[in-house]
């Protein structure tokens, strides 16, 4: 896979005290990889950068392999969808996609075509006469996607483009944007707040926290191993317990794990509700029984899942997924004891 | 949905009450001004008159000022338009780019036009005017129109410039317009309807100023209001409601044309301090 | 984040001049006024008068009509803005509780009363006034103060009301009050300063009324813009600007009082049509 | 348990056609209720009917027994939090919520005790000299519920009073309203759209559509066991798939399920995406691999579980929620087998 887009060193500082600093990222041709982050953190701040709408202090960017930094926007090949306020409500749907391609000097019969194409790729055949003030958020947001693919950039940029859409909406054009990943073939660099979204869509996500970056892995990778815990407390939900090393061993209570990144004193223990078991201390005597007490608090159900909220006599209170069949045999208030499959281990900042 | 009215009924039958209390004390005076306009013979108590004819409506266009004036006072009031939008376009453009209070500034300027007493700086004006030899000028009336119209023409347009997005300018830069381009087919266009209420605005303030024209333009530049004034003073007031007449009709023509032309919703966009 | 300034240096510098501008273009006449009122001496070509004094604030305190005139001017300002409180909030709050197309209303309004000649509409309210034996009274001059402000009077408040939600009225009446004591303890706090920004204007625009006052009121009513007019013509200019002066204090005080007692944004809420 | 609140033929017929028709409900003493649906079902509608915000066109409400059907707002033993713009801006916190005491005539050293405990319980001690403007979205709205809180009422009614907040802050806020529930006691009734917030905070859900309620039943019933089609539909993710009944059997392809409703002809197979399995075509040969035939089309990583998207053969495309351990042995673009663990047939109509 050959690499499409580098970004080498970026760094732009604001009055405010925001920005990025010293930013690295490439982005192979055809992936679709993600910034994410909280609002602040400098993720759009890349993003436009790479779009040409603000000038770096340091740093270069790359696209297919030549040096973009100097030029202004409508040089770039790269095209951008924006969170809302897209559209020119003075123009029509086609007049609105017809814009660049008549800058560019294409045939009229030519742009007439790809127009009614792209529609037809974001789901809007026919809307070439509405009005943008006519359209939903969600067709509105759809007719700048299509803006965009029209041009065929070499990066595609989205700067939380489903952000302003309702919950349904938001999910159904996650799914349509993943088809038209597939079906174009075009390399998207997404800002995304919301990790669901960065989870269900990436290839690649990158966690960008105070201006820097803090991990770039594949979802599965960065659900599973955070690096940070920072990273850990970001993305899903996550339980954090207070341990001690032991030697070769980290302690919770009676329950222990091996010291495999070799820390040393008190240590920030990561466990994903997931990954906690709980079993009612009746059961105790049957020698299974093992773990750490607790005491069920809440349980909530969430459809397919129940979220229990335990209180634990010494680490605060727990939060445990579990099944609905699982959770037929719990009730509030009951004593249980706890079992955690699997932890993180990170140092105690 | 407030506890004011509860039942539907009085509800509309407060509305239609309302919706008439205005409508005579605006209309009211306007018919009244109408009829008087075409009156032949009237006398007091009677509603209506005697005797309609067009004698006051010959009367006023024998006058030989009037024609002229009408001429002059449109000629001003292009001249005025054409210079405020010269002037203020750029202006607001560049406001409405500058992050600053803009609430606080538009409120500010709009009390100080209207709040502010017009006879002080008119004063203040002529006494300027006297000394670089404006008075009883062309050039010395257009400038005082101008100062009426300055706060319209810059904030109105400031507000439309301030509606459009920074996102839609620069989507516009992203499918590969330069900045004279995008200012011409995305800016421009959209800010098209607050420029527009702004201009009209602009064209009837300067066909209506007579305060300011009579301080600076007397002896020679007679508009239409000045002759009025005379003409209220010196003959019956059918003559005056003739000469009402007159000026009313273009500010009707244009607000009917305005309204054709812009939807309130787009002139309303006009308006809204953001 | 325009395309129109792209380094911060450039922004100021254009930031800077546009300022300038705005301030020379009001505070400059204001300030010559405010020079020409205290001039004792003062030839053509020199920037300041060669001898300062207080002549012409003698002068003009001596004329008989003038304590007279601001006597007159500020109780009909009172009495102006006192009965179009009474008459325009309950309206306003009518208006505001029925559902209609209230953006094009009030438009409409805004520019019927901006742009639509005045004279038109005193000749014909003259020719009423003069049918009912309303010409050189008081009660007359009043009335014609109050169809200036009627609009402003009704649609700011309105504004303030429509910008109270249902849910903070509801609220009220849900934890125990009573309608009266909603519209008491809610309803009238949250739409004050929209109410009193209305207010302002009404009294500061009756303060400075003159076309009307001098078509209905004449030859007994003579508020101090009349008074100026016959000053301005029979006096050097000098006695002008003091009485200028004299008609653009209260405006400044009542401002700047304004702006203490509300916030600007406060006062904006008032403005926005929703 | 006694009935502490009870709707008889609630009906309100607004001119554009919406409105409720024949509405009845009870609700237990201590009992948190939710009014769930879409917009326009009419559950506000009920909402403003308890509250006395709007005349009914029929029926009767009664609170601990007595019909306050013909009662004002101010004089019903009820109080809303309401969605948002809830506090009066001119008043500080300790004027808004003393605001409803001072009608009541209590005492002022009485009312500032109560001020501070409510204002305790809803965690934002000491906030009594703030003004509303002054406060964040979530603070507000948890100053209108202390107000509300003070009161007292015989049943608080919440309409929709999270969804101005952020995702983050509306969990935040259900637990606090969930504990704040269970410390006080009082009888709730809550509408929303949210099936979530449904799910995890009701005791019993009314789920409402066009006016009319489908089911009322607690969160877990609800959702295991919809009785309509449309709480199927609404409630959760639904698969839905042609079944044809077969004797004393439903049968989807080579599945199949006993009658249990009796139903006839064709038929609605509804099956939640955690009751689907998919198993790898290549484990066929040992005898498991039983099931209808599919191909895997998109795998969305949702976090602690994954969203898995089949393209079925005869039936649509299923979607199958699968554990991120079970992810990991599929591959997008992989034929399977998809078994069904459990279904709920409806008639087709």
């Amino acid at each position: 896979m050959s690499v499409q887009l580098a970004v080498r060193g970026l760094t732009k500082r604001y009055k405010t005290g925001e920005g990025v600093t010293g930013i690295n990222l490439e982005v192979n041709k055809g992936e679709l990889v993600t910034l994410l982050g909280p609002s602040g953190c400098g993720k759009t701040t890349v993003l436009r950068g790479i779009g040409g709408f603000l000038e770096p202090d340091a740093g270069e960017i790359l696209i297919e392999g030549k040096s973009v930094t100097k030029l202004p926007p409508e040089k770039r090949p790269t095209s951008m969808v924006f969170q809302s306020y897209n559209l020119w409500p003075h123009m029509s749907v086609y007049d609105n996609l017809a814009f660049g391609l008549k800058i560019r000097g294409m045939p009229k019969a030519d742009i007439k075509t790809a127009v009614s194409d792209a529609l037809r790729l974001v789901r809007l055949p026919g809307a070439e006469k509405k009005y943008p003030t006519q359209l939903s958020g969600g067709q509105q947001q759809r007719v700048a996607l299509a803006r965009s693919l029209l041009l065929k950039p070499a990066v595609l940029l989205l700067d939380e483009p489903f952000s302003a859409l309702d919950a349904k909406l938001r999910h159904e054009m996650r799914e349509e944007l993943r088809d038209i990943q597939t079906q174009t073939g075009l390399t998207m660099v997404l800002v995304t707040h919301d990790q669901d979204e960065a989870l269900s869509l990436s290839n690649r996500i990158i966690e960008m926290n105070h201006g820097h970056i803090e991990q770039i892995a594949q979802p599965q990778r960065i659900y599973n191993e955070p690096e940070t815990l920072y990273v850990a407390q970001f993305i899903g939900k996550m339980n954090f317990l207070e341990g001690v090393v032991d030697g070769e061993r980290i302690r919770v209570g009676e329950l222990s794990w091996p010291n495999a990144k070799r820390l040393s004193g008190k240590v920030k223990v990561a466990v994903r509700p997931e990954d906690v078991g709980l079993n009612a201390s009746s059961n105790h005597q049957d020698g299974q029984g093992q773990g750490l007490p607790g005491k069920i608090k809440q349980i909530m159900i969430l459809g397919h899942y129940a979220e229990v909220s335990v209180d634990m006599d010494r680490h605060g209170t727990l939060k445990a997924f579990q099944s609905k069949e699982a959770i037929e045999r719990l009730r509030t208030g009951e004593s249980v004891r706890v079992t955690l499959a699997s932890m993180i281990a990170y140092p105690n900042d | 949905m407030g506890w004011y009215f509860k039942a539907i009924g009085r509800r509309r039958i407060i509305e239609f009450i309302l919706l008439t209390i205005f409508a005579v004390f605006f209309a009211g005076p306007l018919l009244n001004l109408v009829v008087l306009a075409f009156s032949g013979q009237w006398t007091y108590p009677d509603l209506l008159p005697h005797q309609w004819s067009f004698k006051w409506w010959r009367f006023v266009f024998e006058q030989d000022d009037v024609a002229k004036s009408i001429g002059l006072s449109f000629l001003i009031a292009t001249i005025v338009t054409a210079l405020s939008i010269v002037l203020c376009i750029p202006a607001a453009y560049a406001f409405a780019r500058i992050r600053f209070p803009f609430k606080r500034v538009f409120l500010f300027s709009f009390l100080l036009t209207h709040a502010f007493p017009k006879m002080g700086l008119y004063v203040s004006i002529a006494v300027l005017f006297y000394k670089v030899g404006l008075m009883n000028t062309m050039l010395g009336v257009v400038l005082v129109h101008m100062i009426n119209v300055l706060m319209f023409m810059t904030w109105i347009p400031t507000a439309a410039f301030r509606n459009i997005q920074a996102a839609q300018e620069e989507s516009a830069r992203d499918v590969g317009a330069t900045p004279l381009r995008v200012f011409r087919s995305i800016t421009l266009p959209m800010a098209m309807p607050g420029i527009m209420v702004a201009s009209v605005f602009t064209f009837l303030n300067s066909l209506d100023e007579a305060q300011g024209t009579f301080l600076v333009g007397i002896p020679d530049i007679k508009t239409m209001p000045i002759i009025m004034y005379s003409i209220i003073s010196d003959f019956p007031s059918s003559a005056g409601a003739v000469f009402s007449i007159i000026l009313t009709a273009p500010t009707i023509i244009l607000l009917v044309a305005a309204q054709r032309l812009i939807s309130a919703d787009v002139m309303a966009s006009g308006f809204q301090v953001k």
